[in-house]
């Protein structure tokens, strides 16, 4: 029964991660659309609501090509490792008071092991391509997992010594007793290196260096197409939908709310995580992108001692205030 | 005028990622800004006249048939050599007669030259641009062809041949003298040379409105 | 300084390699022999009265059947502190169809000299890199002088036939594969073979 | 191509087996404006070398100008700075001009400054589109084209093409303006200022636009005069040389504006340069329109569109067409032995036509000075020891455009 039970929870929040990933792409689209004074899709549907449809049946009917000199089998594998990471960390997400898949004490840790290892498929994809554009993309992302993987690790050190836990549902509880009400205002510091660093981690603008088309054409994906290439957007939107889920929880309080709402207790969740995501688009639609030295610069001059002095600032502050 | 610039930021702009925030602060008032896109295939824009697009021969509406004298004055101007005119003259009156008028559009560099030196005003470049097709031989117009051109151009843009006025039938702002006769038809008054606008007081006026003044 | 007093400077320093001056719709040119024209150009451009610091242009002409001396290589330079004009053209013969590089003074003259060596032939020596940069490396002639047919006189540049061949093997995998024209009868010949 | 010793960020590796990294970026890349390829040799991402491979737009206009009469000509012309054709047709008018010694009426003067402005600003917008969207800055890409459109719609009214404009004659211009494209054309200028300051907005003082601009592709004044770069690109780097002001031609001694200098000679100084320029070409347009005065658009004595070559005698022997468009040219003595050099300021920098006549109505030889060609050649030293991203944005700051560089 259990295990039915855990099945159900596994379609329920694939089904729901899968619609949301496909219309993210859908929004990233219209909200750049009209941040840059245009329209974005509007041919597949009324306002080109099914374009996601449209452009996955393209993708899927696409020939599938491999470069003859492709290292085939790490090519076959590295999109799979994208996705599949990728999607094992929604595993631990509680989306409302006890419904994460798996309620594990470590969820904190595994989603970080999780998204490193995401980054081991676009470091074997640039690798497998035997293209030079792709490897030096797949060069970069390494450089940037090294760098950033840490940062962000450490911006939540705070949280995990307000709360006493690494149990995503035990961080959101402890926040909703705590007189805060959310870490963000205690963590404020940790927040921002987080915020940072999510946009780092998950190769959005402005550090999307190892696919910067102005520079690699398409940087690890270069040589991919069809299907292939599909496994590596579906992996890099579900990895924008976990950190905007973990920065929820972590210091916005999850699933809390000012008021509840009624028969929605994912509400003030889901509301929050779409800011998460509008904010992704946001930034894309604004800023430059950094070079590869500059990026490694800020990482490991600029946001790991930040990291690390607002992880003495929260003990100081614990220990003087309890 | 050396250029003074200072990137040099204060320390609140520093910390506080001021100019960003800026920045996302415009992105997110053009979300909200009308867009400027033009739906092409539901909208078009309306073209000015005188768009040069593809070619016609205009169609001489008492003859039906062209109006070219067979001058070769376009075929010797076009800068691609893409016209070719094949005619006869007549011993007796020594008049010409077109038997043949190709222009191979794929050729063309549309520069207007063509239309431009024509003193019957015959050959014309119309306001037409959506004429893409899959193979080349579409695009070698003969003469028929050109007329029929002529003929799609009224129809789909609802032009009536008479009131069409198109500035290389007649070059803005030059005076009659310098004009073969064929090209000395009715313009509005702001093309001709008398009619040619300067700003004055913040509007545009006529030259000559603004002399009596 | 006036473009005629640095002609005539140059005749007084340089009388062995002067030819003529000339004055044309108010622009100033001199003719010279090419042997010393670096040592020239470098007096122009290090003289401080003079200053030619700005090499404005440098290509070749073909006078075939026009002049007694075949090609002309053409420097038009420019002071820009001094604000003053001068051409210098420098005579190259057909059967000695050389002349010194002046990149050591120019540094931007490498592609100007690169651009002559590729259309009309003529080599400069010394230069750092002197391949052809316009045309393809394997074209034969050089096709700004006057004796080079303007349609290319019927001559392929090799690998002509090899592209030939592969845009035939190509075409299997061409939209025409496909695509039947309807208005064109079955077994009537495709307008493109 | 092994070598044993080895510089790269000023440590020096000896005798290690070592080959160079080596890229081919372009014919087909998104960030080379073009077909412009660079065969980069690196370094981890440091570039060692960089050798430019340019041709491949290459369409023999000079040759073919050897066989086409002045006029005809002028449509090539457009083809050159296909992103700015109307700088390019004005370039080759005044050049041509001075060739024949044909003085042109001073409304048509105006209207030339006027377009070649406009011009200006349409390529302006297209580099600093294209430039921020090769450094990763989308929406100004987009911002900008909102703009240039704008501009294109004018240049349709007035010609009736949006790109390859041919919009002069030897001698003038071929159609007078209206006023609706007056009228709207002002309205742009008292818009425009507002459009730049959101560019900037988003740019100017940005700390990754800074980064990744500043101290980047330096270029020492007296190394950009010895390269022979011209325009925006050599103002950057603080020398003072702008044709307007050297040697001015059309209108521009009627105007008054300034001509922007920067000092370091890196990319952020080419990009603030372009920015004033923009200022400086916005009141230009504004004044010229001010002080436009009525008259003739093309001097009396311009030769004939209809340049009677190789079809001459055909065409004056048959009297029934003498009256053309444009007066034949009486005084044959124009066409006569001779050569010039002109140039004009066209977006990129000097675009020079170098001009000799034999006495017949055809170039015996048209030179190009093609501002693009000079500044590609010297993109081998401005990316010297850069990264792979620093090359995108000297390529991007130096604006080059391969129509006009391969000719």
């Amino acid at each position: 029964m259990e295990l039915l039970w855990i099945l159900i929870k596994i379609i329920i929040v694939f089904a729901v991660v899968m619609l949301h990933v496909m219309y993210a792409t859908y929004f990233e689209r219209k909200v750049i659309g009209h941040m840059q004074v245009r329209m974005g899709p509007m041919r597949v549907g009324p306002h080109g609501i099914l374009q996601p449809i449209a452009d996955g049946l393209k993708l899927f009917f696409k020939e599938d090509i491999i470069p003859t000199v492709a290292d085939k089998k790490v090519f076959y594998a590295a999109p799979l490792i994208c996705l599949i990471s990728a999607l094992s960390a929604v595993a631990v997400i509680p989306f409302f008071q006890g419904f994460a898949i798996a309620n594990i004490n470590i969820g904190l840790l595994y989603i970080f092991a999780m998204s490193s290892l995401a980054s081991y498929g676009v470091v074997l994809a640039g690798w497998s391509s035997n293209s030079k554009y792709s490897f030096l993309g797949g060069l970069r992302s390494s450089a940037q997992v090294i760098s950033y993987e840490i940062a962000m690790g450490l911006s939540l050190v705070g949280v995990m010594m307000l709360a006493g836990s690494l149990n995503l549902t035990d961080i959101v509880n402890a926040q909703m007793s705590s007189s805060w009400k959310i870490y963000l205002i205690p963590q404020i510091i940790g927040f921002f290196v987080f915020v940072v660093a999510m946009l780092a981690e998950t190769n959005r603008t402005p550090f999307d260096l190892p696919e910067a088309e102005s520079e690699l054409v398409a940087g690890y994906c270069t040589e991919y197409s069809g299907m292939r290439f599909a496994l590596f957007f579906m992996a890099e939107y579900i990895g924008m939908i976990i950190m905007s889920c973990l920065a929820v929880v972590c210091f916005l309080g999850g699933w809390s709310g000012p008021f509840e709402v009624p028969g929605i207790p994912f509400f003030w969740f889901l509301l929050k995580v779409y800011f998460f995501i509008f904010f992704y688009y946001w930034v894309r639609a604004t800023l430059p992108r950094y070079r590869y030295d500059q990026l490694m610069a800020l990482g490991w001059k600029v946001l790991i001692p930040l990291a690390l002095f607002n992880i003495v600032l929260t003990g100081t502050i614990k220990s003087l205030f309890g | 005028m050396k250029i003074q610039y200072d990137t040099r930021k204060k320390l609140a702009e520093r910390i506080f990622l001021i100019e960003i925030l800026k920045g996302l602060a415009l992105t997110l008032k053009r979300l909200f800004t009308k867009s400027v896109t033009v739906q092409y295939p539901k909208e078009r824009k309306k073209l000015f006249p005188g768009f040069r697009g593809r070619h016609a021969l205009i169609r001489d509406p008492n003859t039906q048939a062209t109006k070219c004298v067979a001058c070769m004055r376009c075929a010797t101007v076009c800068p691609s050599r893409c016209i070719s005119i094949r005619f006869s003259v007549d011993k007796k009156t020594r008049a010409r007669k077109v038997n043949s008028y190709e222009i191979d559009a794929l050729r063309c560099i549309f520069c207007g030259y063509c239309e431009e030196v024509c003193p019957v005003n015959a050959v014309v470049l119309t306001e037409e641009y959506e004429y893409s097709d899959y193979t080349r031989d579409p695009f070698h117009f003969d003469m028929d062809r050109l007329l029929k051109n002529w003929d799609e151009f009224l129809d789909k843009n609802k032009v009536d041949q008479d009131k069409y006025r198109n500035p290389f039938l007649r070059p803005r702002g030059l005076s009659l003298g310098d004009l073969p006769a064929g090209k000395r038809i009715d313009v509005p008054e702001e093309w001709t040379y008398e009619g040619q606008v300067i700003w004055k007081d913040g509007k545009a006026v006529s030259a000559k409105e603004a002399a009596s003044e | 300084m006036e473009p005629l007093e640095i002609a005539k400077k140059v005749r007084d320093r340089y009388p062995s390699e002067f030819i003529e001056a000339y004055e044309h719709r108010s622009q100033v040119g001199i003719v010279v022999k090419k042997d010393r024209i670096v040592e020239i150009l470098r007096w122009l451009h290090d003289d401080p009265a003079l200053q030619m610091n700005h090499l404005a242009d440098l290509c070749g002409v073909d006078y075939l059947n026009k002049k007694k001396v075949r090609f002309e290589v053409v420097y038009n330079l420019y002071s820009i502190p001094q604000r003053h004009r001068l051409r210098v053209r420098a005579q190259v013969p057909e059967n000695d169809c050389q002349i010194n590089s002046v990149t050591e003074i120019w540094m931007g003259a490498n592609w100007h000299e690169r651009e002559c060596f590729d259309l009309f032939g003529i080599t400069f020596n010394n230069h750092p890199d002197l391949r052809r940069v316009l045309l393809p490396d394997e074209w034969e002639g050089h096709p700004l002088r006057k004796d080079y047919p303007l349609d290319g006189g019927g001559k392929r540049w090799s690998g002509y036939e090899e592209v030939v061949e592969k845009s035939k093997k190509l075409r299997e995998y061409d939209f025409y594969g496909l695509y039947q024209d309807p208005t064109k009868k079955a077994g009537q010949k495709d307008a493109r073979e | 191509m092994p070598e044993n010793r080895v510089e790269s960020k000023g440590i020096v590796k000896e005798d290690i087996a070592y080959e160079p990294y080596t890229i081919a970026m372009g014919p087909q890349h998104p960030a080379t404006h073009g077909v412009l390829k660079l065969n980069l040799e690196l370094d981890g991402e440091t570039v060692l070398k960089c050798t430019p491979h340019v041709g491949f737009l290459h369409r023999g206009v000079e040759k073919l100008a050897e066989n086409l009469s002045y006029a005809q000509t002028l449509p090539l012309s457009d083809r050159l700075d296909y992103i700015a054709s109307m700088a390019n047709n004005v370039a080759y008018s005044i050049a041509v001009e001075r060739l024949l010694g044909i003085e042109v009426p001073v409304r048509a003067k105006y209207i030339r400054t006027i377009v070649m402005e406009m011009a200006r600003l349409t390529g302006h917008l297209l580099w600093l589109a294209t430039h921020a969207l090769d450094i990763g800055a989308m929406t100004v890409f987009l911002y900008c084209f909102r703009e240039r459109e704008n501009l294109l719609d004018m240049f349709e009214e007035i010609i009736g093409a949006r790109l390859t404009t041919s919009y002069t004659c030897i001698g003038g211009v071929r159609q007078d303006i209206t006023g609706h494209f007056l009228e709207s054309l002002y309205a742009f200028t008292e818009d425009f200022p507002s459009k730049i300051a959101e560019y900037e907005t988003l740019i100017d003082k940005n700390r990754i636009w800074l980064k990744r601009t500043q101290g980047v592709g330096i270029v020492t004044a007296e190394e950009a005069v010895s390269l022979g770069l011209t325009g925006p690109t050599l103002r950057g780097s603080g020398v003072d040389y702008d044709v307007r002001k050297h040697m001015p031609y059309d209108a521009y001694p009627y105007v008054d504006f300034e001509v922007p200098i920067g000092s370091k000679g890196d990319v952020y100084d080419r990009y603030r340069c372009r920015m004033e320029e923009m200022h400086q070409s916005n009141s230009i347009i504004r004044q010229c329109i001010e002080a436009m005065p009525p008259g003739p658009i093309r001097a009396e004595d311009a030769p004939d569109l209809v340049m009677p070559y190789g079809v001459q005698k055909e065409v004056a022997a048959d009297a029934t067409f003498s009256s053309g468009v444009i007066k034949l040219v009486k005084d044959r003595h124009r066409y006569m032995d001779g050569d010039v050099y002109v140039a004009a300021e066209v977006p990129k920098g000097e675009l020079g036509f170098y001009f000799v006549s034999d006495g017949r109505g055809v170039p015996y030889r048209m030179h190009i000075r093609a501002p693009s060609f000079i500044h590609i050649a010297a993109l081998s030293f401005l990316c010297k020891g850069q990264m792979v991203a620093d090359v995108i944005a000297v390529i991007g700051s130096v604006d080059v455009v391969l129509g006009e560089c391969d000719r």
